[in-house]
């Protein structure tokens, strides 16, 4: 049966090096994994203090996953982030005062309170914007990638979807599409073995969600998605292979989702010793005892990265309490786009 | 007789048909282990065991289809859409296969498809919409919105045991903030049948779902000027009963379509345009309609309680037309 | 000015659009090697080249949505489904994604989707049918339905140049039937902009598409009883010109809503309920529909002729209106 | 990468046995083969004299596989065959005078001129009528899979789908549920190389579209079909298997579609040495040649089988032609089932 490639975990700083992060990179690799789990706690007090609408979802354990892969992408490629995948986000440079905004339903935030939680991207960092419907970015992406083989541009879409929505139609049809024109894409695939309460044996037939990109046409790379260096160095190498024309590459980034699907879910139907298992390798902790290991990284650097981003949220706070709700009125804007929203970067 | 939400109503109904016909079924995501995201199947898999309440992958175009097979080898499919939203990704089933396959070919297709539908806390504009009129203008689709706890019994053992495809739209707005009497015993309400939710002489609405309340608490204020509403609770949205309709109207000479979804091309517009054309000579003013502007549903809570037709907007559109 | 069938002026409007903005490109099943099903771009991928006109696969959903992130990349794609009757596998790619993403994340859509529709050849159910009230009723998207040659080519013009996603409905029964002459330049029609196909008196037809050639036979039957015609021409669905309909109706106070989709829900119902609320005063009759039964389109000649309003039945209906 | 097992040819008469066919199932067979290409041939005269309205297609040099695979089904097994597969109708036992019906839009076929050519089927035959819309009745094969496994029959759904209905969404979804569950299901792919004017490589990336099978969790095989022994018996193994509780299988049937798409569609893209060579294994000459020498088929005989076919084909048009059109109000009819509709055999 079709088998992807299992990657190896990361050694020692020189073959990160090689993958192209010097110290600085790591350490702001680290700072925006602070950032990414810290936006996600402090939005899960504000729903507990009741100042979020609607419901409230966390990529709790795919911190790791969400910004290797954003840490991978050049500053033209485009990307459509999901419901795990705030580090994304965090690393293309998004205000946490627009998230918690968008978080609260405030104008500030970047759908000016259209739409809730994660439903929302800067199309000016080269973020698009994601449905609920799952997997339905996969076909945009994929169009994205299209536009850039049309005019010849070195740029690189990625396309994230979960193993769950993996059993959708657009997720075949997307591969199949991007596969049989071999487009500059890297499909990826948050797999945290839970579709809601879902598991994955009732979602795919293989070992892994990588195992069908062979019939695709391209590569399955597997990686552990606690790993963050990991995740990075593969990404990379997919993503710089889209770029030299190479076409498409499926990378599947396993984890465990360690909360519930959505803060009203306990998860009773997770087994506790998995997510003890799991629990062991938290993407942040691991990265951080990897940095004192292998970078040198010492209680000092660490308290000075760990206070700058407890004070940016909390002054990203009080700044997004600041933001008004919307005007009523505002409910009719832009159903129809005028000639000036065209105006706009990503749609040069 | 016991009094009991409009949810309980459903799971109450559901596991009833369930236990006295076996060639039910549910299937969809999350309804097994998990018993729905709104907890309508909860304990139904332990009573009947995995084949019958099945954990569907995340794939509602194979959900529909299969109900669809398996409704034609003599089984009645009830499908569970996690929110009514994700029937999009069912749409070509539903409207290219299930719909006309009975008229086409002569095979009946007696599924039941369940849609929790509506807004009102914040689901922002996937997991608010009300889809009812895109369906009801398919022929060959049935569609169903009970807007109190016995007809949400009543409709769906009528939606299981229907010999065509039924869509069932339950309002989760309703699911537990309406409480009443439900029939212990099975009962079945006609599909096609509108239900008078309130007697009036002088102002007629048309509605259906949670409007039906949003109209009660209106008619109260007007009820105040002396003003009597009548509310025609529609309850089956195709087919619908355009005798009970137009009965209300030739009483009352004024009439109000209401109803949450999107008002272009809504069904409102299908009711309205029959009264006016059916009705001409009994109107002393025009159809008037109140629905929801044409826009998606949105997250915030003031612009959504802009979209939603709220009690004022109601009352004041029922004051228009009694004063016309 | 040259004569042109209305098939020759939407290749002809396509190309020249494809050769004056480089964004522009087209993407459909056989569209390439073959020209298309009906041969709309024949050539193109000669000129072309295989990236601006590109075989896609058998696949609805990445057509659309690989147009809704192309055309967020800066593209103007143009999408051809086989027939109208397949976008149902792209639904909610237009319905979910392109029609929302403005609305929610600011972020225009500029795609067109052309849409060969429209029955009158034994096409039978699945290449026979007039889907835009489906997509009229959401948010977000634009319905064009051009009757003539020359709005053939300017509504192609506009809808590619819109920012929003519009959807080009182009009726197979008018590709080689229609001539007429169209201009040699360039020409954009505003899209939401009625046409008054002919001028008149007595009644009003509203109507689009292959129905605005039956609506004309069925004028000059009444012309021989001195009832006079006006018939407008909506051309845009959504948007649709109310100004332009109001105003008719005002002029005639009798109107009659036409369409070959099927009746109940179908558009006509928004138009028809529209003037019944804002004509009230000015109508000396009932808005009057006619519109196909609520049935899958049929396949064998005399049941498509029963269901396909044909130029007696629409006589009938204007005779009866005008004797109201 | 995943290759599916690709099934050697059908040698001796013995080995046909034991596939579960005796002299006259042969000739049987023959005749279906026959029939089902003389039933099209008719057809296309009848389109050419006008009397068929709308398109017309055809299925020419799929007959074996659609025969063949037909023969491998049960009594109680179900299908969804498609517009190349009026094998399928004929071995199921339809008249041919209802086809001819069908196709002229007459009340006496199968959808009474509601609906037209291959668009029908009869359902106390077990065959459930396909829709246009390509491969939508994949999940629908599937669900009736589903019904067998809930109720514990021993009965086997086969869906058909083109190989490039292959590319949408549904075929992956049907796939994914049925291999998820092991339902009793095979998914036949008529791969006649071509999709209208589509290639197959612009459809999918590998090889065969079996290969993808193995990513769904079961076999998948592929035989030459036009080779009706070889169809007969990798479907034959397919169904059992099903019938057993082992699952699905993918069979992938390879010819190459020897007429257009359709009537009007003179196929001026398929490369005219692609089509000598194929002609070269003309489905019904090569069975015909093998029964001469593996099961002494003589003159005689086969004067007889094909003598009856042309009479029973020459009445059943007369039979069609009297059939008269539907009354303009039928248009109304069946638009909602009655409960009397349910009272079927493939309803109960
Ligand atoms: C088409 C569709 N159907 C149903 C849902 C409801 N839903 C939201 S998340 C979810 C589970 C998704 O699982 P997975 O793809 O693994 O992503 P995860 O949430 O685990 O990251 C479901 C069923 C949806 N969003 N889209
Ligand atoms: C969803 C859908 N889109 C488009 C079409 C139009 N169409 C009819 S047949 C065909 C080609 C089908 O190719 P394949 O699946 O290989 O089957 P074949 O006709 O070659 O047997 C197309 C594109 C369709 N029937 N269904
Ligand atoms: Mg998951
Ligand atoms: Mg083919």
């Amino acid at each position: 049966m079709a088998i992807a490639r299992e990657a190896e975990p990361v050694g020692s700083l020189s073959e990160v090096r090689e993958a192209g992060l010097d110290r600085e990179d790591l350490l702001a690799v680290y700072r925006n994994l602070l950032l990414t789990r810290g936006i996600e706690e402090r939005g899960h007090i504000l729903y507990r203090q009741g100042k979020i609408p609607g419901s409230f979802y966390t990529g709790r354990g795919n911190e790791a996953a969400s910004v290797g892969v954003a840490t991978a992408m050049g500053p033209d490629d485009v990307g459509t982030p999901l419901h795990r995948d705030m580090g994304v986000h965090v690393v293309r440079g998004v205000e946490p005062w627009r998230i918690f905004a968008q978080y609260m339903g405030r104008v500030d935030g970047p759908t000016h309170g259209k739409d809730g939680n994660v439903h929302m991207a800067d199309s000016r960092l080269g973020l698009i914007a994601m449905v609920s419907h799952l997997p339905a970015m996969l076909p945009v992406a994929t169009g994205c990638a299209l536009a850039f083989r049309i005019r010849g541009e070195r740029r690189v879409a990625v396309g994230w979807f979960g193993e769950g929505a993996s059993a959708r139609g657009d997720a075949h049809e997307a591969m199949t599409f991007a596969g049989t024109r071999r487009l500059p894409i890297v499909f990826v695939c948050d797999n945290n073995q839970w579709a809601y309460s879902t598991p994955s044996h009732l979602e795919y037939a293989t070992e892994h969600v990588a195992d069908r990109a062979e019939t695709y046409g391209f590569e399955g790379v597997v990686v552990d998605g606690t790993d963050v260096l990991a995740v990075y160095r593969e990404a990379k190498r997919a993503i710089e292979r889209a770029r030299k024309g190479g076409g498409p590459t499926l990378l599947e980034c396993v984890t465990l989702r360690m909360e519930g699907h959505a803060v009203h879910d306990d998860a009773f139907y997770v087994p506790k010793p998995m997510l003890e298992e799991w629990a062991k390798s938290d993407p942040l902790e691991r990265f951080r005892s990897w940095l004192r290991e292998n970078a040198d990284l010492d209680d000092e650097e660490e308290e000075e990265i760990a206070g700058g981003v407890k004070r940016l949220l909390n002054d990203a706070l009080k700044r997004a309490e600041e933001s008004p709700l919307p005007e009523p009125d505002q409910l009719l804007d832009g159903v129809f786009a005028s000639p000036e929203d065209l105006d706009t970067p990503h749609h040069k | 007789m016991a009094e009991k939400t409009y949810l309980q109503a459903i799971s109450d109904g559901l596991r009833e048909e369930m236990r006295r016909d076996k060639r039910v079924f549910v299937i969809g995501e999350d309804v097994g282990v998990y018993g729905g995201a709104f907890k309508v199947t909860l304990g139904f898999q332990e009573e009947f065991g995995p084949w019958r309440v099945i954990d569907a992958p995340l794939a509602e175009s194979a959900i529909i289809g299969a109900c669809t097979g398996a409704s034609i080898m003599g089984m009645r499919p009830v499908a569970e859409m996690q929110f009514a939203d994700f029937i999009s990704c069912g749409w070509d089933q539903l409207v290219t296969v299930a719909a006309k396959q009975r008229w086409r070919a002569g095979t009946p297709v007696p599924i039941t498809v369940r849609l929790p539908s509506g807004g009102g806390f914040s689901g922002g504009p996937f997991h608010s919409q009300n889809p009812e009129s895109s369906f009801a203008h398919i022929p060959g689709l049935k569609c169903v919105c009970p807007a109190t706890p016995e007809d949400a019994k009543g409709l769906l053992a009528s939606a299981i045991q229907d010999p065509s495809p039924v869509l069932y739209f339950e309002h989760k707005h309703l699911y537990r903030r309406i409480k009443a009497e439900v029939p212990d015993e099975r009962i079945t309400v006609p599909i096609g049948k509108a239900r008078i939710h309130q007697e009036g002489d002088d102002v007629s609405v048309v509605t259906w779902g949670a409007m039906v309340y949003t109209s009660e608490e209106a008619a109260k204020e007007l009820a105040e000027d002396d003003v009597s509403v009548e509310i025609v609770d529609l309850r089956s949205v195709m087919p619908w009963d355009k005798g009970a309709v137009l009965e209300s109207v030739r009483k009352t000479s004024k009439v109000l379509v209401l109803h949450e979804d999107t008002r272009s091309g809504g069904f409102g517009a299908e009711i309205a345009a029959t009264i006016a054309e059916e009705a001409f000579e009994d109107l002393d003013a025009p159809v008037k309609r109140i629905a929801a502007p044409d826009t998606p549903v949105p997250f915030s809570p003031p612009l959504e309680k802009a979209f939603i037709p709220q009690v004022a907007d109601v009352a004041a559109g029922l004051r228009e037309l009694a004063e016309y």
